[in-house]
């Protein structure tokens, strides 16, 4: 048990930290990383494609994909290095973890040479910008409950319907939408997935404003929508299975969320509001700064699992299970301690804004009680509840109450 | 024993709940949210109509006759309906100072308007962030001129009378300001809940005038935040029930995996939690509301009771409606985060429940000891 | 809204004061009033009967069951002033509870004529006592899966089994089991209720000893007990009525407990170990105080609905769901108070009685998570879940593990 | 980066695992619970003979030359299976204090005997209910002679050696004592684990020797606590484990509404909640044992971490335990109360989490400082 680098992990760092010294700055002290892009601004994107296609050219992108597919054969040791580097310099934003992180693999298990072929490089190299249709607005923890159709019509499919929280729409290339294919088979078994054009004719892209006043998320409506059936990935009516290979690689990628408020942070904000010495306050802390211990220190393991081979598995629930909740509360706590003051938006710790931010994690990419089930369902393998909606036409699985 | 309030007082209730189904849609309070409008003047001028503004006020100062059990009634229903009128302020706040503090002059003069909704009040106490200490204040009232710096100040971009906590001559005082006088400077600042603004004041200068007895500013700002604990306690269950009313509503015609999702005992279980928490509340509520119409010695220990469970039962509720509406909850479009806005900024208008809990545990101290 | 007697009350409560000052006395400052028997003393229990039986014939005994059951045909605000007014004296242990609020009324309800006249009056004076045989090993929660079988051998019935957790089985001459009469019949449709006589032979009782060492309960076993059929109370098959009455009724007597260690409390412990300054203590404590305060006036507003003739519903879970858990935090507080002598049992506070009584508090009469679906079920009206027990045989329930 | 423990580390503790398996079913600790006996003596002489007591004792005062990674892993496995021993005190504390401050002879005479378990030590600090003030201490010790009375004092009932936190005139040391001095008087007091018993020790004129600098007392005995919290953590994790394990075989089995009573969501989150909270500990741990094998300098904030985690996991899986139990979890008969009551007192026998928690916020405002 120690932390420091294996001889191989030292030798990797050093020449990843050469590269990123010649062609990024490092980060002041106390500057965070820039993180997921709040506003889509084409300058910032261009750069952020730019920086993809300098790392891809020198051999520093996508280090985990095969090297057919453009990326470097690497294992996951050297990702996690590479990533601990790249975090302390200042670079663009990073837009393409949905597409390498989801889209590409999937592509690569379930795709057709052609589509590996068409695709793959270009998405690599940071060319094309790739999103992901899944949710819809009655389909978000029930995500196969999906209803946006897609309809054979010759050698297209036309689709129709609509997706909701779709990071990115607006300046995606490409897409990768689930859509139901045949509405009397049951609930998993009817569903296409299908690659599309966003820049489509039909498709209509509108920015969700969420209630913190941002809007990184789109909705996204299919009207008449055609896409070839080249563009089809994986058999008709087998869609389920590829959505499940997407799924566990955005699980793999949801991290602890880190950033924002720290449990240490409060404790300046005590002082600030000279109740640094009050023993409720410095409880409180403490709880927090544990239960943040716990986290890192879990993130340590599984680093260590990933270094020796072990594939992230539905563990890394626990991340978001825990950090989710934590920041909402530290945010509520961190406002309670200015007192009647708490109400103003203080920029100098941003309690106020975190907690308006905060209830968006606990829900996106899996709700908090989702979460739970896969832990109780995937990890302790407890036995599930009984199932309604299993086995049946899904045109007859009841969507909404009873009509009078 | 007689713990329910009246038919009568329940059909007052029920006159106010209808009126404001009707008037008072959440839109409204929507409107001021994404307007410039610091509150809805229209249902400022209904609420005075109806003498909701002087339920407390006695009739020769213009109010309406009415008693506390009234007034708290009112309260929880403007509560309900997330109404944005600096209603708690003025009634609960300045109205409430003058009522203990005020020279019949000074009743006269200024009761009669915020009975009539012609004069809005509040009350400026806090300086800096933190826990409040009332008898330490740096702003000054000497020879009639109020200087020093005021934050936070509830409804202050409504307000145009402020009741200020002032130090005078080394102990503290209550002092009445225009805020349209000279040397009143008023910044509305941006908060959680944009529905009710509040303001950084700033006095110059401004003339005021002494409310109540020199050095009573300390004793006197207590015993007007007790009672405005526990109407503002009445406003906060009111917006706690809805949240939780419209949740339950949601999860109950919402589908997933093919049944409603109250149906699943992840929610279920947990709107049961919050059916107990919000009844544990509203007792401690009704046990403030007696206090408060008797005036009984209870009625610091009955007001940390409902301000303590009423702001816990906000926050949870306003929570637990973002979360389990899921996706949609945190939308700007669906009116969850209203809620959780409002619960939030009432929880900390009169200070945060820690403070009252530590004020709770001085009485149950001095409670033993006596 | 006030909290004084209404003239009627008042008048009430002088006489029944005049009674208890004649026949008993005020408790002491501090003392509590007597609980449930924790041992079944036979001393005690003939002065509870001699104590029932003068409050029986002085008119002060079931105010609220029919003058021709031998009861007083009051209402519920006479009984409420009566209890009130009788905890304040120094009384034996109640045995009877059980018998008059639970049995009584379900044979009011659900007895023949004959049952009535032969039981009725002899219960409401003491002569009698009796419990009830619901739970079982495998049907707790569950109360609904017992298997207690009842088969019907000319004029008798023949019971054999196993109950558990039944009050006072040693002590008591009657006892009502509900059985199972036909196990081909679904779940809530093969049960009949029977009345028995505890000293029959084949009944074989045995006390349960609790985690904290005391011994309030029984388990109860048949080996072909035989009854009369003329003691069967409601139809053949019919016995979940019956149950669901005697349950309505068990409901509104459990109370939110009372007695016990109390908020209050924690600032006198709080001093002793000299906390009584740490203001993380103190916020803990004012949050008990205040649940506790809101459990009281809840207590309140139910006593008002009852002296306006409504009847408790199932809100009254609520006083067992929030004192029970609430019981065992205060008590682990108190003792974490005490640091690492919290391990030593203090009689002062009594935090370690408590901490190891209490969860049995969570557990009797319902877990905590059964009141939180009797809430969402019958006093939110949510949806339930689906049930796999529902319409069909009970032999075919499972209700184990499969066997590979 | 490499943050697990070795091969050749986890082979051990799948021995010791096996071997408690066999050698201590919980039918064991209900021996003890259940008669007179302070400890089970077969246990604790298997214990010494497999090198477990003496895991971290140098080889030439008879130890087993394993480390502290070691060590830590035993202390799981002991806790897992609630081993009736006084492993914890002896090892933890009694034998750290004199490996930290014992001089060459007083190692040669003491390390020996409390490796081969000849000997059973224990600390003794606590003189009164509430937090221990380390520098604040009644006991006296002048001229050889110590005087005074120590509450709670660990394995008291067992212990046959105790190090005794003093007064030695204005500063504190710490002193050996032989418990069969005469001068020594021991009363077990009846306490809420007694598998894990607890003793009053009053010390009239009973010779001891000075352990370690005169006035060195606080900080040795600080030193001392900080690295038994982190091997009691170990321990309490490994209760927490098998309660958990426990209450999941259990649910999973238990059937009720005909299906298994874990296939409801109302346990299966709440065990998931348990699973979460068992893993964060569990880092925290892993970490702790990280600073106790190099003695490293974050070893008191990792302690705090891994004391506070593993008390509330301690705690909750076993509060839960017999809750998800039902009726039968709250019979003696059952094994959860013996989860319940060791879980309690491991918490608290290093004083309590709020005392860990407070000693954490010192570290961390410190090191914020630095």
């Amino acid at each position: 048990m120690d932390f420091k680098d294996t001889p191989a992990e030292a030798e990797f760092r050093a020449k990843a930290r050469a590269f990123l010294d010649e062609h990024a700055e490092r980060l002041a002290p106390g500057e965070s990383a820039a993180g997921f892009m709040e506003r889509d601004d084409p300058d910032l994107i261009k750069k952020s494609q730019a920086w993809q296609a300098l790392k891809k050219d020198n051999g520093w992108a996508c280090l985990t994909w095969p090297k057919e597919y453009g990326g470097q054969g690497l294992s996951s040791l050297e990702s996690v290095v590479w990533n601990q580097e790249e975090g302390k310099y200042r670079t663009p934003p990073n837009v393409f973890s949905i597409g390498l992180g989801m889209m590409g693999p999937t592509i690569m298990a379930h795709g057709t040479d052609e589509q590996k072929e068409r695709f793959l490089a270009r998405m690599a190299r940071g060319d094309d910008i790739w999103c992901q249709l899944f949710s819809e607005p009655a389909a978000g923890s029930d995500l196969a409950g999906l209803r946006t159709s897609a309809v054979r019509d010759g050698d297209d499919w036309v689709i129709n319907g609509q997706k909701i929280w779709t990071t990115g729409a607006t300046y995606c290339k490409w897409g990768m939408v689930i859509t139901r294919s045949d509405p009397n088979a049951a609930k998993h078994d009817g569903l296409t997935y299908l690659i599309v054009d966003m820049e489509s004719p039909g498709i209509e892209i509108r920015p969700i404003k969420q209630i913190n006043g941002a809007s990184g998320f789109n909705e996204v409506f299919f009207s008449d929508v055609r896409t070839p059936d080249s563009l089809r990935v994986g058999a008709v009516g087998d869609g389920w299975r590829g959505a499940t290979t997407t799924l566990m690689n955005e699980r793999a990628s949801i991290g602890g969320g880190g950033g924002g408020l720290r449990a240490e942070d409060l404790l300046g904000l005590a002082k600030k509001v000279g109740r640094l010495d009050d023993s409720s306050v410095r409880q409180r802390i403490a709880d927090f700064y544990v239960r943040a211990s716990g986290l890192k220190y879990t993130g340590y393991r599984t680093q260590t699992a990933i270094s020796r081979g072990s594939i992230p598995g539905p563990e890394a629930s626990i991340g978001k299970l825990v950090g989710a909740p934590m920041m909402q509360e530290l945010a509520s706590f961190g406002i309670d301690l200015q007192g009647s003051a708490g109400v103003l938006i203080d920029r100098d710790f941003g309690c106020q804004d975190s907690y308006l931010g905060s209830p968006g994690m606990r829900i996106a990419g899996g709700t908090d009680e989702i979460m739970r089930d896969i832990i109780a369902r995937r990890v302790l393998r407890l036995p599930t509840e009984p199932r309604v909606d299993k086995g049946v036409p899904f045109n007859q699985i009841p969507s909404g109450p009873p009509t009078p | 024993m007689n713990f329910d309030f009246s038919e009568e007082q329940k059909l007052l209730k029920k006159t106010v709940q209808d009126f404001l189904t009707e008037q008072a849609p959440l839109a409204v309070n929507r409107a001021v949210l994404e307007s410039d409008a610091v509150y809805d003047e229209g249902l400022w001028k209904s609420a005075a109509e109806m003498g909701w503004l002087g339920a407390a006020i006695p009739e020769e100062y213009g109010g309406a006759g009415f008693g506390y059990l009234e007034l708290v009634l009112i309260a929880e229903e403007v509560g309900r309906a997330l109404v944005p009128i600096p209603f708690g302020t003025s009634v609960g706040l300045a109205t409430e100072a003058i009522l203990a503090a005020g020279k019949p002059e000074q009743k006269e003069k200024y009761l009669t308007g915020l009975a009539a909704g012609d004069r809005i009040g509040t009350l400026a106490i806090a300086e800096g962030p933190g826990p409040v200490k009332l008898e330490d204040v740096t702003t000054t009232f000497e020879n009639g001129a109020l200087n020093g710096t005021k934050i936070a100040v509830p409804d202050g971009g409504a307000a145009d009378t402020a009741v200020v906590l002032a130090n005078t001559g080394g102990a503290t005082s209550l002092v009445i300001v225009d805020l349209g006088a000279d040397g009143v400077t008023r910044t509305v600042q941006r908060s959680i809940d944009p529905t009710r603004t509040v303001a950084t004041l700033e006095f110059k200068g401004a003339a005021g005038e002494l409310l109540g007895g020199q050095g009573e500013g300390a004793a006197l700002t207590q015993r007007v935040l007790d009672r405005a604990a526990i109407l503002t306690a009445w406003e906060q269950l009111g917006g706690a029930q809805r949240a939780f009313d419209i949740t339950q509503e949601f999860t109950t015609g919402r589908y997933a995996f093919g049944r409603p999702i109250s149906s699943f005992q992840a929610i279920r279980h947990r709107l049961a939690d919050q059916y107990v928490d919000l009844e544990l509340a509203r007792s401690n509520c009704y046990y403030g509301a007696w206090a408060l119409e008797t005036n009984a010695d209870e009625l610091p220990i009955a007001a940390c009771n409902a301000r303590i469970s009423a702001t816990h039962i906000g926050e949870l509720t306003s929570v637990e409606m973002v979360q389990m509406h899921g996706g949609v909850g945190y939308t700007w479009e669906y009116d969850c985060h209203m809620f959780y806005r409002r619960a939030k900024h009432l929880g900390l208008v009169l200070g945060s429940a820690d403070e009252w809990r530590e004020r709770l545990i001085q009485h149950l101290i001095a409670k033993q000891a006596a």
